[in-house]
């Protein structure tokens, strides 16, 4: 069933007992080509482009939930391109554009506004590191410029420029930058994947991993043994613990990333703002609600629910930066787990299991790294080879410390990312 | 010939009034860390006895008089009121701290609901008995707190931070005030 | 419709508000609610998606639909629950999302678009043409969406904050919570008793219950007499939990003066209480919940509950003719209620045949309402009995779909609810939360004798935990009846039936969701965005799960709940964060000499959380280049006095602390001779640089450390690190003493006559080479005196107890005058170490190894030291690193800007050709030209060569000379001098 | 979250400062090999259950803890000062 306007108003007028299921729940076969472990966006994306870019359609996802369950429906639907460094800059921006595609790709609206993205700077030291990145981003072919004191008193007219305790000295925009519904990313990927023959197999844990003489040969399930000949993991919040049954020790601590939202509002704020100095960040949703968030909570968890004295921070930084918000309610707050890495970049490559792959790491910034996450995911899975736009993902780079990519710089601590 | 004038840490911002609530700054003379070397904290502690009339006090504790007195500070004891006698320095580190703490003095009735705005620990006298010292916060400050009496506390914090540790005990103290005129 | 006989609130005074901008009366201690309905008005809202007209449905925080604005200007709150504000004198009220008008809103037609608006429509058309989402959908659904107004300028509130502790929190002062602290607190408990209302009481206040054979407001008011009287009980009313916190903690928003009218403007709205309590009990009580039939959301239908508490608390009858739809006995209590009052009952409509009702209006048994009718209020109910279809008149209809326990406080740890089949509804598990127990309704218990039992029972359990008893075991008795329920969710009918009132979500939406697979509990509810709205779906979600079960063919033991989580009601930001405001977002420091500066009008920027002066204009002068020019060069030439006192200073004293340093830093201390400093590099256990400075020894067993000012916190933790967990065996103790000393750089060739004119001894030239320390007496004051410089001249450090430093550095101003020299800023400074090649956080900015900043011969071959082994990695010692380099621009007008890429000159200047980047940059008037520190690829190679600077900011390209990143006095004969 | 220090007793988690997990206390000696400071340094078990965790009571005594936790219900099972901690000794 195509989606259109011309659907709805024929849907609509049979009283909408017709539409389609979005995706089948088919019974997991005994063999498949590529068995993709993780239902979220990046599992989803994953199976989507096997089946699409490399025509390998016997292809599984298995998730233990429900499809969508983790981050992907647990976030602040940021999408940018803002990286500094080579290997994230070129990835993060093949990303942005397969996401300014993504609607016609998938035929489903998952809302992409590009709406622009405000980073904020406090500082001439902090002006200049943002005056190098969106240097780093212009000659990567994507946009960026950097805004005064007068720009954004245009754009953004309600924050405090008067006496913050950090005064506000500029800005960098990227207005390709913006927001997507985060659900209707993983069910558009969903529904596309359904559609090339993807089986999506819901509430079926991954329990172990067969493995014969160093080769993978398949998983067992809470549904049965399922034979294959390449296993993807890709289960970011659970990483590690789905790693560990192959045997394997990764890299990653999972930590607690909190996020609220308002009650609806009428429109106020146009763009996605961040302020440097807080670690907050804002948009409002289509729907009116202030998403806005922060740091992490700063130890490692996996108990999906935050603290009060992040939230307190949270909150004050929303105040020092644009005290109007002091009226809005927050309705809702909750706590995704990261998989924080060692230089905050993420993974995307073999194991020491012949193939068995894995996708982890992508720490608080894995929502507008789904397309391309799972565009060069496929294409590792698919060819054997990394994806250009992928290829300082590695393990290795943190033994052999070639290709570290610590946007941050604050080194292998991984919860300072 | 010049000379140098010195500069307490709160000059001209204390003390600061509110209905029965008073914010001074102390002028404690000396200030000494004190750290004992690994072993000789018996030793500390007799010197000390002997020249100051003091015991190194335990963990969250403070002893001596309204005149000297040795306050734990977590890594170090903290001397207040005399300059340490030579002979201790053998046994531990000793550094002159003088004019690196802010010390104020919060008294009044109310005076626990002041510090209750501001610190996340339980500060009612059933709890923090006179002669008990926290390290802890006060809004986003660290600082150091000592029960000195029944409605008073000691509180040090970093001389850099002043104006921002006594505009947030202000704001306190009026809030506490207000609340307590508010009452609707 | 005020009732003469009814009611609580006191009546000898009315008091005037304005519902878009009408005025009503009502008095004090209503509610914005209960004073609309007192004066017969209904319609006060619309609906988020269709615009639907919307009335009062409940009577508590859980409202869905009767959400206004409150005030004006920068105190303007949107989305106040009606049910919850109360009224004052003047207080302005104002309806939300209709245009023009409440009565005609234009939106309205949403509604009758309806049919193509249904469930997850969005995400299937406004795709195309592409880009006019943007353009066009995205900004016409935007000014669609959203419910209230904020103020764009400010929130002009006041709030306050407090952490409170306890042995027993409990929510909910109503019978159970009340008799909890009762029990308690007599047993002496330090008890806080946390309650969301104006008035404590929970379900009694609304009820006629008779308690010890008294009417049981009467018994509230006795509880409330002898727990005012007890020094361990502290209440708070008004007061919501929102969330639990771990550990005890628990996050609670106490309304102050929302429901009076401000005349102070140091009135206090809002406080935020965090309370740590050794246990709790949650008696947060139930919320009543709706059952779904055809056009059930008229204004005018409400919970049969809420009609019994306007009638009871208020006086006020929330119709003329009403009617009640119910499916438990609890809906019996507010037809006798009605009736007894006076108030005419147009029909009671029992879903169960066998309803034990009786009563003198019509009763009918077995029956269902159907559909409504009415467009702004409820004119008439149709229903069906086995008799057939009956239209009845009435302009209220009470609803009465059973009740659920407020559990959601017990599921903020992430326990999930269980389904309770003899009260159709959730109930929380034991244990759900550590220390937490949920008493009375909360627990399922729904009559007042069974809160009472729940009650002694959790409280005696408690009690002996802590080895304490219980004083009297005897309970109030309470007369009331059994609460039996056969559930009902929705009513069989073509008609549309709302589950979701703010959200518009229907039960065709549940069907439509469940046909399109999205089957499960958080697919339905994130493709309806049913229980999305701002109550929390505390009344719709658990039909919408009955609903989900049914059309799914589940249980709803296997359907479940989504997740409840934190706030429990919405919370304003300001009440949390309203500390965050202007300078409270962090503390500020200054050095001693900050009133100087700003007397001499140098502007301030900020360094961490201190403020340093950037430059001191002087007269004449027009812009920071030519005062930061005449600083530079005044230094130069003869002498500059610069505050450095924000440099973090750690003393460090015992036998090994040399050897401690030869731990922490990449070089060797413990060989360094007593009075002498050096400069020493210190890297992460990762091996890149983490900071850099000098350490003087001060004796044989001390030293003294330096920091950058950035760094100086966690240098101090990461020394504490190290020795607390790696070198304990060290016999070292270390301390800061940032704070002790103030500390002023003296340097230019005129240095040593400055220094010498203001110590009490004459410096020997001899006695103090380059890199000496030691003490000294300036003007009778002991202070430290350091033969090190950070601008390449000739240049001493001279520290002073912090009560000196203003005066010092005044004495020392005006003999640098004297000496044809000044004070300088942060700006000359920066120009100075860069013509130097020093380097700062803007180039050991946590990715630099001291490889790329040319330090390799630093890092010790003979010892351990952090980072050693890990510096060695082969990625970290690739010559095609970006590495420290200087960069000079060709004549004075070409200006060179920080954060510029570097590009070979015949390269395109795109990402792969990337050579490197400008880490700082300044103008120097010495060289008379543009000069930067830049990192690039096999940089210390290239010296001679010419490289390409671009910064598509200014579309600029620039070519400059890549040279040493010494730019000034390279053998440092000046420094030696 | 409330941690119970050692030192200052029961205290609230903004005070405290997180490093990671107890594992940095095993410190390789310089001889060993790049792979076993790779794993001393990257690795982690990141356990969903009971971990030990550094934590650096910062705004209170300036003690560096071991503190035994759940991860996936915050429970703290233990606090001890790292210098008293089996790690420490072995």
């Amino acid at each position: 069933m195509r989606f259109s306007a011309l659907r709805i108003f024929k849907e609509g007028l049979t009283g909408n007992m017709n539409w389609e299921p979005h995706w089948r729940n088919p019974s997991p076969k005994s063999r498949y080509d590529v068995i993709v472990v993780g239902g979220g966006g990046h599992g989803l994306s994953t199976a989507y482009y096997l089946a699409k870019n490399h025509g390998i359609r016997n292809v599984a996802v298995l998730e233990k939930g429900h499809l969508g369950s983790g981050n992907i429906g647990r976030n602040t639907t940021i999408v940018r391109a803002n990286y500094l460094l080579p290997g994230n800059s070129e990835f993060y921006s093949h990303s942005l554009k397969l996401w300014e595609g993504l609607e016609s790709d998938l035929n489903y609206n998952v809302m992409m506004s590009q709406r622009g993205l405000i980073m904020l700077c406090h500082s001439d030291g902090q002006r200049d590191a943002f005056v190098r990145r969106a240097n780093a981003m212009r000659s990567r072919g994507d946009d960026a410029q950097m805004l005064s004191v007068q720009d954004l008193r245009k754009l953004l007219p309600y924050l405090n420029y008067n006496s913050a305790r950090f005064p506000i000295y500029g800005g960098l925009l990227q207005k390709r930058a913006g927001t997507a519904r985060h659900d209707a990313v993983a069910w558009g990927y969903a529904r596309a994947a359904d559609q090339r023959g993807v089986d999506l197999i819901q509430n079926c844990e991954v329990t172990g991993f067969n493995i014969n003489s160093g080769r993978i040969t398949g998983v067992e399930t809470t549904r049965g043994r399922i034979e294959a000949n390449k296993v993807a993991i890709v289960v970011a919040g659970r990483s590690s613990q789905v790693a560990q049954l192959a045997g394997i020790r990764l890299p990653i601590e999972s930590h607690i990333l909190q996020a609220f939202v308002t009650e609806g509002l009428k429109p106020i704020i146009n763009n996605v703002v961040s302020f440097g100095m807080g670690h907050f960040y804002i948009s409002q949703s289509d729907k009116g609600g202030l998403v806005f968030g922060g740091d992490l909570d700063g130890y490692a968890s996996y108990a999906q629910r935050g603290n009060l004295p992040l939230l307190e921070h949270v909150f004050e930084a929303g105040m020092a930066l644009m005290p109007m918000i002091g009226k809005a309610k927050v309705l809702r707050s909750w706590g995704g787990i990261m998989d924080m890495s060692p230089d905050g970049s993420p993974i995307i490559d073999k194991t020491s299991v012949d193939g068995l792959f894995i996708n982890c790491g992508w720490c608080y910034g894995g929502f507008k790294a789904v397309p391309a996450s799972g565009y060069a995911y496929a294409h590792l899975i698919a060819t054997d080879n990394h994806f250009h736009t992928a290829k300082n993902y590695r393990f290795e780079r943190f033994q052999t410390g070639y290709h570290l990519m610590d946007e941050e710089g604050t080194g292998s601590q991984h919860n300072l990312h | 010939m010049r000379s140098l004038s010195a500069l307490r840490p709160a000059a001209g911002l204390c003390p600061v009034k509110f209905d029965g609530l008073e914010l001074v700054e102390l002028d404690l003379s000396y200030l000494f860390s004190i750290s004992p070397f690994p072993g000789f904290e018996k030793k500390c502690s007799a010197i000390l006895k002997e020249n100051h009339g003091l015991y190194l006090p335990k963990v969250c504790r403070a002893t001596g008089n309204s005149r000297v007195r040795a306050i734990w500070f977590g890594s170090f004891t903290l001397l207040v009121g005399e300059k340490p006698d030579l002979a201790i320095t053998d046994l531990a580190a000793v550094t002159d701290q003088s004019d690196a703490w802010c010390t104020l003095r919060l008294r009044g009735k109310c005076v626990e609901e002041v510090l209750q705005r501001l610190c996340p620990i339980d500060v009612r006298l059933s709890k923090f008995k006179t002669g008990y010292v926290a390290r802890t916060m006060l809004g986003l400050l660290h600082v150091t707190i000592h029960r000195s009496g029944k409605e008073q506390f000691d509180i040090y914090s970093y001389r850099s931070m002043s104006q921002t540790l006594v505009s947030e005990i202000t704001y306190s103290m009026k809030k506490t005030v207000n609340i307590v005129k508010q009452n609707f | 419709m005020r009732i003469a006989s009814q009611g609580i609130l006191n009546r000898d005074k009315e008091i005037t508000f304005y519902f878009d901008s009408k005025p009503y009366k009502g008095f004090i201690g209503d509610t914005v609610a209960s004073a609309l309905l007192a004066n017969d008005v209904h319609l006060v809202g619309r609906s988020f998606k269709y615009h639907r007209p919307r009335g009062v449905l409940g009577i508590g925080s859980e409202e869905p639909n009767a959400l206004i604005s409150v005030h004006k200007g920068g105190r303007v709150e949107p989305n106040v629950r009606a049910t919850v504000q109360e009224i004052s004198q003047g207080l302005i009220v104002a309806s939300q999302n209709s245009w023009p008008n409440l009565k005609f809103d234009a939106l309205a037609i949403n509604d009758i678009a309806a049919p193509f608006l249904s469930a997850g429509f969005y995400y299937k058309t406004f795709m195309w043409p592409p880009r006019f989402w943007e353009a066009l959908y995205e900004p016409i659904i935007r000014r669609a969406a959203g419910l209230g107004r904020l103020d764009p300028k400010t929130d002009d509130d006041n709030y306050d904050q407090n952490f409170l502790f306890c042995d027993l929190l409990i929510i909910g002062g109503g019978p159970s919570g009340l008799l909890s602290a009762l029990l308690t607190a007599r047993a002496g408990l330090d008890v806080i008793l946390v309650d969301e209302n104006a008035n404590l009481g929970g379900q009694l206040r609304f009820e006629n219950t008779i308690i010890d054979g008294d009417h049981c407001k009467n018994w509230v008011d006795r509880c409330l007499v002898e727990l005012q009287s007890l020094d361990n009980v502290r209440m708070i009313s008004r007061a919501t939990v929102f969330g639990i916190y771990d550990q005890g903690t628990f996050g609670v928003i106490e309304r102050l003066s929302h429901h009076v009218q401000h005349t102070d403007n140091d009135a206090v709205v809002d406080r935020f209480h965090r309370v740590v309590a050794s246990a709790s009990i949650l008696a947060s009580g139930s919320i009543e919940r709706h059952i779904a039939f055809g056009n059930n959301d008229r204004p005018g239908i409400m919970m049969a509950g809420a009609v019994r508490g306007y009638l009871n608390h208020y006086g006020v009858s929330t119709g003329r003719s009403v009617s009640i739809f119910g499916n438990n006995d609890d809906a019996f209590n507010t037809a006798h209620d009605l009736k007894d009052a006076g108030v005419e009952i147009a029909a009671y409509v029992d879903s169960r045949s066998d309803a034990g009702i009786q009563g003198d209006f019509p009763i009918f048994r077995g029956a269902e309402v159907y559909d409504t009718g009415g467009r702004l209020a409820l004119e008439h109910i149709c229903i069906r009995d086995e008799k057939g279809e009956h239209k009845i008149q009435t302009d209220c209809l009470g609803v009465a779909g059973g009740w659920n326990p407020s559990i959601h406080l017990s599921c903020h740890t992430n326990s999930k609810p269980e389904w309770n089949n003899e009260i159709s509804a959730f109930i929380s598990r034991e244990n759900s939360v550590p220390g937490m127990k949920v008493v009375g309704s909360a627990n399922g218990h729904f009559t007042t004798s069974a809160c009472f039992k729940s009650a002694l029972e959790v409280v005696t359990e408690l009690l002996n935990s802590k080895g304490m008893k219980i004083k009297s075991k005897s309970l109030p008795k309470a007369s009331d009846a059994e609460y039996n329920i056969s559930p009902l969710w929705a009513v069989e009918g073509h008609k549309r039936a709302w589950l979701d009132f703010q959200n518009d979500v229907t039960t065709k939406d549940i069907v439509q969701s469940v046909n399109e697979n999205f089957s499960t509990v958080e697919h339905m509810k994130r493709y309806t965005t049913q229980g999305m709205a701002t109550d929390q779906g505390k009344g719709s979600n658990v039909i919408s799960i009955a609903l989900l079960a049914d059309a799914s063919g589940e249980s709803i033991e296997s359907t479940g709940t989504t997740t409840f989580r934190p706030p429990y009601t919405p919370i304003s930001i300001g009440a949390i964060g309203s500390s965050g405001r202007d300078k409270g977002f962090a503390p500020e420091r200054f050095t001693t000499t900050h009133s100087t500066s700003i007397a001499l009008a140098a502007p301030m920027i900020e360094a961490g959380l201190w403020y340093r002066p950037s430059y001191y204009p002087k007269i004449g002068e027009n812009d920071w280049l030519q005062s930061c020019n005449r600083e530079v060069l005044s230094v130069r030439k003869n002498v500059g006095i610069c505050d450095v006192s924000t440099l973090g200073k750690i003393e460090l004293q015992g036998l090994d602390a040399g050897k401690f340093l030869d731990f922490v830093y990449t070089n060797s201390f413990s060989s360094l001779a007593v009075g002498r400093v050096r400069y020493g590099l210190m890297l992460r256990e990762d091996g890149f640089v983490m900071d850099d400075g000098t350490s003087a020894r001060l004796s044989e067993n001390s030293y003294l450390m330096t920091t950058t000012t950035a760094a100086a916190g966690s240098v101090m933790r990461h020394l504490d690190f190290v020795h607390q967990a790696y070198r304990p065996d060290l016999d070292v103790r270390f301390v800061s003493v940032t704070e002790q000393w103030a500390q002023f750089a003296v340097s230019g060739p005129r240095s040593r006559d400055v220094i010498t004119s203001i110590l009490d001894e004459p410096l020997n030239k001899k006695a103090w080479p380059f890199m000496a320390c030691g003490e000294i007496k300036v003007m009778g004051v002991k202070a430290r005196l350091f033969r090190i410089s950070f601008s390449g001249e000739l240049g001493f450090e001279l520290a002073i107890p912090s009560r000196y430093g203003a005066s010092l550095f005044n004495v020392l101003k005006l003999v640098a005058e004297q000496h044809g020299g000044g004070i300088y800023g942060m700006e000359a400074m920066n120009v100075m170490r860069l013509e130097k090649g020093f380097i700062t956080h803007a180039e050991i900015d946590g990715r630099a190894t001291a490889y790329d900043v040319g330090m390799q011969r630093m890092l010790s071959q003979k010892k351990d030291f952090i980072g050693n082994k890990m510096a060695q990695r082969p990625g970290l010692l690739d010559p095609n690193r970006e590495r420290l380099v200087g960069l000079k621009t060709k004549g004075s007008i070409s200006r060179l800007k920080a954060g510029s890429q570097l590009f070979n000159v015949n390269d395109e200047p795109l990402a792969d050709n990337n050579q490197g980047f400008i880490s700082s940059v300044a103008f120097s008037p010495i060289e008379n030209c543009h000069i930067g520190l830049a990192f690039l690829k096999r940089g210390p190679e290239r010296w001679g060569e010419h490289i390409n600077a671009v910064n598509f900011m200014a579309d600029n390209q620039l070519e400059c000379e890549v040279c040493n990143p010494v730019f000034y006095d390279p053998d440092g004969k000046k420094m030696h001098a | 979250m409330r941690i119970l220090c050692p030192n200052c007793g029961d205290r609230d988690i903004r005070e405290f400062y997180y490093r990671g997990s107890a594992q940095d206390l095993h410190r390789p000696n310089l001889e060993d090999r790049l792979s076993d400071w790779h794993a001393f340094l990257h690795l982690r078990d990141n356990t969903a259950g009971e971990i030990r965790d550094l934590w650096y009571h910062e705004k209170g005594c300036n003690s560096w803890l071991v503190v035994t936790r759940n991860t996936m219900t915050h429970e703290i099972i233990k606090t001890e000062l790292v210098k008293n901690t089996d790690e420490r000794r072995a």
